[in-house]
């Protein structure tokens, strides 16, 4: 790696960093007053337990050898063959790849905010990520599902899809909050999250360029645009039809946003990130009403958000992608004068994506279940978690 | 006209005032509040020190009613605030002597 | 000794509070409430779920007083808390048998 | 049965507390208020503009008692929230006809 | 545009966007608990539109053809010449300057918090932006007062002086609050949004040297020092004229300096943005205090800040610009041995952006207010804009 | 420098800029409502003097001619040495170690929250910042101390130790608070400082190589991994013997890791700093213990977490240096085949750190108490030290 692109994949990892207390402040802002540390602290155990995780083991199962289809294996245990810095290329890209291990089961907390057991969560990060996780990333980058020609740029299906679904899987072993869902307790934490996920979104997608060139600018700019022009949609369908545009409204759309162009940010150009956005906002500003009426507790709307979002942009490849504008080998899109493969290619990537987080995750979530139990007990439910598990509250004199 | 106060768990503000606009009750002012008393307080621990919290969150319920009604809403409010715990709360009840609304000026039973 | 006890808007606060402090009110405490009456509450929405919000902020505001002024003083408090509109709150008055002031232990109209 | 409320200083409120435990005081609940009275308010400054904090926060007790141990309670309160310093706070007493503890219906002496 | 170079224009805009989420919590921060959520609402608002408008229409108006003296064309009409992603450079260069554009009409927001109609805010972004802004933009920047030798690095003029006085005139027409102005709701959030803002800064000034060379590093010094300088001349004014220092006066000091950095950030060095710092912190100290006196209700200080702090740092450009520091070509200040054509000049850029936003924004509210109106209704005001405006509080349980 | 070294350098400072106020978010999050503001002042304070302190004077004290070994001159007092911008890699350099220089006193606010003169810190800092700092500075960098062939990578010794145990000396002068101490009055503000000090963190040591490099690279995943580690350990003591796990107690952990891997951070690599940073994890969660057994009141642990931690890591380097993977011309540590000359010679280097600021820390802080005196009065301390201090309260309607 040259020394610009090293200089761009370390600040780009920091930024990726920076999400995951982001994404805490969004969902923590999003819960009660009594249950925001309860959120703050899933999050937060993600970047604890997995970067341990990923440099023991993590990185070894889902990268090396890169030339097996399924899963990696030992050899770069304790990363055992880095035995020089070298020119830290290969450092830098560990590196960034444990920020995507970290924030991803960080997604799911989401879902489950307000009644699962701390224990049993610091059991579940670790198994998913070594069941659901390391096996999906490494088909879908480098394995059997990449050389298919199925696209994936900075983790649509991998990772938002993945977490999408899995916390669907999750919500309903957990089953249902016992008391009725409240408004956020600080919209303002909530905006703290949003602008530190935008912020380091631009590292998360752009970054995974994986160096300095124009596919990491276009990249840059579908980050900008999508987040935008998707926060933009989900506002004007507020305002049409609940006759007012809300702050959350406007967080969770950039968000949908965000989700949406991560796996179609170094393929697709022009129009297309504005397009790509605004469906994923209108998509998901609607789908976040699905769980009203199916039933299922997605306390903070990752399947509405996280699933939806990172499908929509994930399939819309197929009618984005743009390989003449990147000078790229991958398949044009339906719009681009590509045929349908690519499109057939997104969705059995992501068929298969869904298929095996829901079937696993849900797996896990029936174990721990059944052994250490998953719900947090009434009385804590009901009188805060923070207190209950954490034996601290959030707000003071 | 008498004045119900009533301190409840926080939890339970809901049932409370739903039993209450279903017994009649028109107007409620509440304040949150924290109490001390039988339950005990509980500990939290920030870097390994314990603070010990001796108050814990409640919820204070006033309302002026009339003379008539004060053992029904009573018995609303020991019937839904109640959860057979410790620290469920208390009800008492004071004398008003009178009372005004606002907007209109009007006193007494008219005012509530 | 009267207790006089108002549940007004947040924003008429200050002009109520100069008005009292005109009609030599000396002392005044003031807790922030949440009020349920006729007014109705209000609907929030987040992501297109509504939340009936049934409480709205009020505050309540307490006074210790000579029976005497009991009359002015609520008169001042109708006349500068009222705009008219539905939700400007009560007053309501309850006997005080005895007042202490902390600071010197003096008792009764001394005290206040 | 008598409602004694005291205002005092929030500084005070571990001692206050306390001492009233040591009084065999078994319940309080109390309420984070703003006072306005003899002591004034303070003045804050945000880029040079004065802004004129009439009220400032206080802390309400209030303990229902059996009418035996009224002077006693008033006693301690007067004792340990003292400072000597203008804006101690006050005390005040009132009648309470009926007391319930929602937990088991118990009334009176056996409520409290 | 070589990769380092790349690297460091990608992290500048990124740094950029996230001063827009800053300036609402800085402004936020300062409202009254009851409006907060408008105050977010009207900066995110920015960063939702102005990017998709700024890539359809904007950059082109704004600067293509780069020959145009007053104003572009249509032709990089949704950014059409683009038809590889090439080196990066100019993709980064238009999200650069997008961000630049959003962050703009954003500062205006803080004079008329309290009582505009969200509807209003939300067609004035737009018209501001293609009739204010973009000409003022291309005339300094390529256009006939850049090429006169005026200096404007990071927008002084284009951006602060713009948005200052056109905060004056967007608040003649709104009029005064209906309720006195009160303390800041949340002094930890502006604080919050001052960190993020000084954190964006750099990339703001150093980034638009939109090279990583001498010049950005000096323009990161400066933004180092003024900021600085300004938050200490700020709070020694208040500690020997109010008694005390202060958070707030820290916090718009530190703000005031980097406003009055950003023109000369590229042309300043040694001592200098020291001296321009600690004249803007003692210069906008005082200038706050003027609306009292005049009687115009500029809520959070856009006029004294933005304003002045823009002002006074771009006709200091006239006393301290120093070519030889930079071996570059423009024009030395009269401290370093030039004449005062150069600060004549300075004066002029920013008497015709002065003339232009002023008069254009004037009109621009007087034709929103004689048409869907300007001002929130008086029980909005009153009762807060949040949930009359947006359907949300800020706070809950 | 080239050009992404450039890049690396000043996007490193621009993050450990924003540490600072990360750090006041932290502290001032963990103290009580009515002292928060004076909390963050303490620390805004620090961006604000420093740097116009540093660019004056301090750098050329500390630094120039590089051939001193006791202590720096006057010649590059207000940088005059520097004639031209060049490629600005000086300017870069003194900027990142500008700011080191002025987050390295605000780590002692945390020490003395709650009862100190503003007045007093206002004089405490300049003064600390050539009497302590600088001088250590030297030695450790290029003087005597570093010569002798001990390591500190990133500020070990010179920041962490340093300012631990001269927060033991101020505290020793200062007495104990006159109110018991109490629970942070906002975790989440404690959890969004937390956050930043991580992000920010990457900058201050990875930034250290000052040079896209491996070294760079692996100091950068040394940060990454010693923060989760160290979170991790603390939680885990915390779940074993106190019954759960806390989100202050995951943050601590974070900043403990960080603190112990500075010295650390480009001289070893594998599994030595999950090694390092579990150590100190544990250590520093025992340590903040001491102060309640040995009855000083540090308020906001510094010495527990910053001295212990700083020390930790410091020695730690006589175990784990690892030369060979740095290609580095640095002595071994004992795990990696060498002896036990560098463990002593970070004993040593940490011991003179040690005596010199302890004393002379002592020093000042006498001479103020004795004059200006040190002690904030009684009703400020009861009532709160923002409004009497600073004229202003965090927290409004
Ligand atoms: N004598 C009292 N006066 C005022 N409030 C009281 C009194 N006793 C209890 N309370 C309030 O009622 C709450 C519950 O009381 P507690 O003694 O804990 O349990 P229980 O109601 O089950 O007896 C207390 O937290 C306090 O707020
Ligand atoms: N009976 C009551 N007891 C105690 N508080 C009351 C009562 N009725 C109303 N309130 C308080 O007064 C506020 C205003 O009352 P509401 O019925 O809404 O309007 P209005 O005062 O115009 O009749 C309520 O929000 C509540 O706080
Ligand atoms: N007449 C009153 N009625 C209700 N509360 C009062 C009254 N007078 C004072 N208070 C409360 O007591 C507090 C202290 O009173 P103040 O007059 O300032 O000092 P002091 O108690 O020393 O006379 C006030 O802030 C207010 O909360």
């Amino acid at each position: 790696m040259d020394s610009a692109g090293l200089v761009w994949v370390l600040i780009s990892s920091a930024l990726v960093l920076f999400m995951t207390p982001g994404l805490a402040f969004f969902y923590g802002g999003m819960d009660r007053r009594r249950n925001v540390l309860n959120m703050l602290m899933m999050n937060f155990y993600c970047i604890l337990a997995v970067p341990v995780l990923w440099m023991v083991l993590g990185y070894s199962l889902a990268q090396v050898p890169f030339e097996s289809d399924f899963i990696g294996g030992f050899d770069a245990f304790i990363l055992q063959d880095l035995v020089t810095a070298g020119d830290g290329g290969t450092l830098a890209t560990i590196a960034f790849l444990g920020m995507f291990a970290a924030i991803t089961p960080a997604l799911i907390s989401g879902a489950v905010a307000g009644r699962m057991k701390f224990g049993a969560w610091a059991l579940f990060v670790p198994l998913w990520l070594f069941i659901v996780y390391v096996p999906i990333f490494k088909w879908v980058y480098g394995g059997w599902l990449g050389q298919r020609g199925s696209l994936d740029f900075a983790g649509g299906t991998a990772i938002h899809v993945n977490a999408g679904i899995a916390a669907l899987a999750a919500v309903l072993v957990l089953g249902r909050r016992r008391v009725d869902p409240a408004p956020p307790h600080s919209m303002p934490l909530v905006m703290i999250g949003t602008g530190i996920l935008w912020f380091g979104w631009f590292g998360f997608n752009a970054g995974s360029a994986l160096a300095a060139n124009g596919q990491a600018a276009q990249a840059f700019m579908n980050t900008f645009l999508a987040g935008a022009a998707a926060g933009l949609a989900w506002i004007v369908v507020e305002w049409l039809r609940d006759g007012r545009p809300s702050n959350l409204g406007a967080a969770s759309g950039i968000v949908a946003g965000l989700v949406a162009i991560t796996p179609a940010a170094g393929y697709v150009s022009g129009i297309a990130p504005i397009a790509i956005g605004a469906v994923a906002g209108v998509a998901c500003c609607y789908a976040v009403r699905l769980k009203t009426k199916l039933g299922y507790d997605d306390a903070l709307d990752v399947v509405g958000v996280h699933f939806v979002g990172g499908l929509v942009g994930s399939l819309l490849i197929g009618f984005f992608a743009n390989p003449t504008f990147f000078e790229g080998s991958f398949s044009a899109g339906i719009f681009y004068g590509g045929s349908t493969k690519l499109l057939v290619e997104q969705a059995l990537a992501n068929g298969v994506a869904i298929v095996w987080s829901f079937v696993l995750t849900f797996i896990i979530m029936k174990a721990l279940a059944a052994t250490i139990g998953v719900r947090a007990d009434e009385q804590a439910e009901l009188t805060g978690l923070d207190l209950a598990l954490h034996s601290e509250t959030a707000y003071h004199d | 006209m008498k004045l119900i106060t009533a301190i409840i768990k926080p939890f339970k503000l809901d049932e409370v005032k739903d039993a209450l606009k279903a017994a009649n009750v028109t107007g409620i002012t509440v304040t949150e509040v924290r109490g001390f008393g039988r339950q005990g307080g509980h500990v939290e621990t920030y870097r390994g020190a314990e603070y010990k919290v001796d108050f814990i969150p409640k919820v204070r319920l006033e309302m002026v009613v009339e003379e008539a009604v004060v053992d029904r809403v009573v018995e609303v409010i020991v019937k839904s605030a109640g959860t057979g715990k410790i620290g469920d709360g208390k009800v008492w009840i004071s004398d008003v002597s009178r009372v005004v609304r606002i907007r209109t000026g009007e006193e007494g039973r008219d005012a509530i």
